[in-house]
């Protein structure tokens, strides 16, 4: 078993006929995902990589009712209408790659998608990989492996880096989450962690956060009251960055005493948790944990 | 991208707020023509139109008493940099003799994916200072981004802070105009501070509003460089974002290119880390193309302060081949000026990357701790 | 209240729906004139813009090649009455040359509690004829009123009747527009039928929207007095809208008041079982007070075709005392007529509406059956 | 127990300082209802017949926790409000009195409570009455009895009729509903009939319907479909009603071939429920069912 994505999941690509989407598919398909069809409007009827095209969601779930999976690279104004005719065609999982999508719009198909019991990854995320099983994403799949440590991220890149640090090292991976960079996202740190809790599959896990919000805080409340028995090794991102300049997506606008590096980093060993100082330690510190 | 006060207050008026009386000037128009035509009389309060944080302690906000005041007042504001910004326009606008003063603003909470509507009935300091000093008073309501901001919502924070009868049902329907503009102009923040009780109503006596900027299309009437009205950019900062680059200056002299803040801000803790420093933040996002990758290497080769380049690259939509494309393009168009780049590349189509960049006489590494260390030392 | 065509066209317009070009004329301008500087040219149609259904088939729509037949047409619709509606306005519009013509509406599913998009690629017929005819032709979507009709769900249903590529872009966009029109506006209808295929684009060549009175205080610039236009009125009930009372004209003698729709309607089964004739339907509505009351039997007492008149009354919101309020204050006004008048009343109050009745001397029934085998024989 | 309202029914008035909003707080209070506070914006500290008043359904509820059921007076622009304010404050029963709110915030409240459990009868109904226990609406309260009788209906003042002819009959009510007369409401015939279902007191159902509209072909086609054991006897106003007027409230934009007295009356009959000529006629065919 694995989270979000494994054995069973079936996807369906939206804006597969974009460049991404079908250099995507491509790459989805040779780690051995199940992409089951893609939807463009207006290009039903195409292949991408043998893949079946449709108008519309509606078709491709008819087409092929086992489809539970959607990933999108639909551009920013086009993306909130894909999440809701995912959301409706019933996908379980909808994983948003768009970056650049409008906050309010997000706000809403997040809640709308909540109310209707879809799992929403992103937006502006790299994506989900259950290594050896299945990858729903854009994340370079040569550099994961199958194991047990799971690794919940805010930043796609960084993410890559340090799962290729723990491969080198010898420590699989479990389900690898980039959960986004918006301000507004689908799944948070807290309830990423809440489904690991419950994966067999899974002994300890890497958090990695950036400076600016309150998501690695929260997270590390939820440590503290005793709601995550797991291990956890963290590393806070923009350590040296200087305060009051926003680093790209980094930073909120009301802060309200939190988002520094040294507010995170006190919460989190607070908590017990573990806080790398460079990426380049997390193998050494997960290594320990899991001996 | 941040409004002006007078385009906040233009919105917000637009939705049935009441505002001050004002006149706005720009730089190089008659101060004296412009008040006599809008019918101001004194005392009026002379505001510099700029956008940095803290305009008022900074000298860009003067009370005064007289027309002859205001208009020697104004013409020296046109002189004057607030924090480093010298102000084109400036906003004339009659004052409201007031007893309270409350603060307002409605912003996204990340954590809750619902907008917050904040309020206090300690205006006129900032939110993190009324934070320090009067947490309690404090009003923090969520709302459903579906139904938004409702009637008796808006009544009941009202009632929180302190408010009751034609003063209650005024405010109430403030917040609720100022709810509207927050979320049909894509609001991040829409603020009024201090909203001033003048009699059984409110007043804005500032509004502040932040749009997406990714929801900006949708507002082409608010569309206008502000780059540099904003004082949050140095000109190096503002050159960057004239050309679309994610470009942050600071003080080493080790010039950085990656791909996403995360990777980036990582890779500026590196650089540290192994004894350099850092002369900027540069991320080039997700899925840059070759002609971006270009542009930020040319940029990185002509910005000063970088005497060497570190580009850390670790592909995911982003692919090897592209960046090494734009490396190559980019040295190729400026020649060789002098700058050791070092180059380090890895995840998608990183072996076609390499293999380019081969072509052209780089060698990039795939560990970074080594290509970091490589950078410290040319 | 429905809107005139030109009315619903102008709103589709403002949304961003390409219309026919066209110019309203008035009863008196001139004609000519208006064309002319309108820059139509011929072929035109000639539309009166009156709100009775059928207009096109009872003559009040008609396509012509000159100039100087629009002229005389139009003057001629201004003299002709439109099953009985003689019209103020005159749309002429450049005729489009078309292939297929479409069906589209937007109504309030009652059982569902949602908007349903209907829609169908046989239109210029009406819905029931559609329904009758080409059933499996009729798309039908309901919407979540909170996210509104989605881009995604517009474009479904535009391919669900037939439509694809540049067209199903037109048609989706349209369809988006007609709902907002549809959501702004406080529709109970939105429909534009036929709404034509034009090359890859589609173009409504007529539209109506029907908006909910109990919402009108939110449009007042839709305001205006349409009771006449509308065509669906005799004299008498014009007469009593115009006073604000519901009510209907029948071809009886016995002019009933009841309270609630449900028991307004019994009473006239009622009327009928027992030998009688309504003369009318006069719903007071729930909690009437005494001065509409009084309206109400002063109206009757004036309406001719009431030779005697029924009061039916079982009081809820509404209160016995007022009801006999009313008709005392009635009947002391208007002096006696040589109406009979019978009452029956129950529920709420019906104590003090029984002895103010008395003292006036009115008896008032208990039971209702007893009370209308006393009208049937008055 | 009785559906809806009964023994432990505790009831907020929204709108309680107005004419009608105060003036039927006494009546039903009178009847016996527990009113335990009433709502009127500025109005906060006043009393209303012995009722608290407060400011806010928040401080109402924080002051009278008990409370599980408002019923709402307030005037049509501000009702919409009201019913938004009456659901985030918990009350599990919704009654909305009001005439004249727009279609599109029917539209809108009536889905919103749904989604958090909230039951609304109306707009513009008479509300509900479980005789001798509680009454929460407009209705006469001296024209209903206790018994074993359900009462539905889409008017008002028919219902008063026929609840009056069983009483005089002797056939006491168990709830009686007007579920009013708006083409958008809160609970339609098939959802009171599911709940009468369930209701042990209730050993027959009275359903009184209008003209226009397709509530009642459902509840037939329910009846059908064998969702509904209980006996049924129906009225249909609007016998005599000449066809393409409106009446009233009655009669829907879109017909589609529904809506007819003839219509109706099929569809109930052919589902096995008999429908009286007359609302006198209806005492005795109830009695013949109960024998």
């Amino acid at each position: 078993m694995a989270i979000l994505v494994g054995e069973d999941t079936r996807v369906i690509v939206q804006g597969i006929t974009g460049r991404e989407g079908s250099f995507h598919t491509r790459l989805m398909l040779e780690y051995g995902t199940k992409v089951v069809a893609g939807v463009t409007p207006g290009k039903g009827g195409m292949e991408v990589h043998g893949v079946p095209v449709y108008d519309t969601m509606e078709e491709a779930v008819e087409a092929h009712p086992e489809a539970n999976t959607s990933i999108i690279f639909v551009p920013a104004r086009f993306a909130a209408d894909a999440v809701y005719e995912a959301v409706d065609a019933g996908m379980r999982l909808v994983v948003v790659i768009t970056e650049g999508i409008p906050v309010h719009e997000s706000l809403r198909f997040v809640n709308y998608a909540k109310s209707r019991g879809t799992t929403i990854i992103g937006p502006n995320c790299p994506g989900v990989i259950s290594p050896g099983k299945a990858k729903v994403g854009i994340l370079p799949g040569h550099v994961f492996k199958p194991g047990n440590v799971a690794i919940i991220s805010r930043s796609g890149t960084l993410t890559y880096e340090v799962a290729y640090a723990l491969t080198k090292n010898g420590i699989g991976q479990s389900t690898v989450i980039g959960i986004g960079g918006d301000p507004v996202i689908g799944t948070s740190f807290t309830e990423a962690l809440k489904l690991l809790e419950e994966d067999d599959e899974t002994k300890a896990i890497v958090l990695l956060g950036e400076i600016g919000g309150d998501m690695e805080e929260r997270a590390a409340a939820m440590v503290k009251r005793g709601e995550v028995s797991k291990p956890i090794v963290a590393f806070i991102a923009g350590r040296t960055a200087p305060p009051g300049k926003r680093m790209g997506h980094a930073g909120a606008i009301i802060m309200m005493g939190t988002g520094t590096y040294k507010g995170k980093v006190e919460a989190l060993e607070s908590a017990g948790i573990k806080v790398a100082r460079m990426p380049f330690d997390i193998p050494k510190l997960v290594a320990d944990l899991l001996t | 991208m941040k409004l002006f006060e007078y385009e906040a207050k233009s919105l917000l008026s637009k939705y049935g707020v009441e505002v001050p009386p004002s006149v706005l000037v720009r730089k190089g128009e008659d101060v004296r023509a412009k008040i006599r035509d809008a019918g101001l009389e004194p005392p009026v309060v002379v505001k510099a139109q700029v956008l940095v944080a803290g305009r008022g302690k900074a000298g860009g906000i003067k009370l005064v008493k007289t027309i002859d005041e205001a208009v020697s007042v104004a013409e020296k504001l046109f002189e004057t940099p607030i924090k480093g910004v010298i102000p084109r326009l400036v906003l004339i606008e009659k004052a409201i003799p007031h007893d309270t003063e409350l603060y307002t603003a409605i912003v996204i909470d990340r954590s809750e994916r619902r907008p917050v509507v904040l309020a206090s009935r300690y205006g006129g300091m900032d939110i993190e200072e009324i934070a320090r000093e009067k947490p309690e008073s404090i009003v923090r309501r969520f709302i459903d981004p579906y139904t938004g901001l409702k009637g008796y919502e808006a009544r009941l924070i009202g009632k929180k802070i302190g408010l009751s009868g034609k003063t209650l049902a005024s405010f109430a329907s403030f917040l609720q105009a100022l709810y509207r503009v927050f979320t049909e102009y894509d609001g991040e923040l829409a603020e009024s501070n201090p909203l001033a009780v003048v009699g059984d109503k409110v007043i804005p006596l500032d509004a502040r509003l932040i749009v997406d900027d990714n929801a900006l299309y949708r507002h082409p009437e608010l569309a206008g460089d502000r780059i540099e009205e904003s004082g949050e950019y140095t000109e190096w900062e503002v050159k960057a974002r004239r050309q679309g680059l994610t470009f942050v200056e600071l003080d080493g002299d080790i010039g950085i290119i990656s791909n996403g803040a995360g990777l980036t801000m990582t890779t500026m803790d590196l650089v540290l880390e192994y004894g350099g420093r850092p002369a900027n933040f540069l991320d080039i996002g997700g899925g840059a193309r070759a002609d971006l990758v270009k542009k930020a290497v040319g940029f990185l080769l002509e910005y000063p302060k970088a005497k060497k380049i570190f580009i850390n690259i670790f592909g995911g939509i982003t692919r090897g081949d592209e960046v090494a494309k734009g490396i190559v393009a980019a040295l190729s168009e400026l020649g060789e000026i002098g700058k050791p780049i070092i180059v380090r590349l890895a995840g998608t189509n990183e072996e076609e990357g390499r293999r380019i960049l081969k072509e052209a006489g780089i060698e990039a590494y795939t560990d970074p701790i080594e290509a970091v260390r490589k950078v410290v030392e040319a």
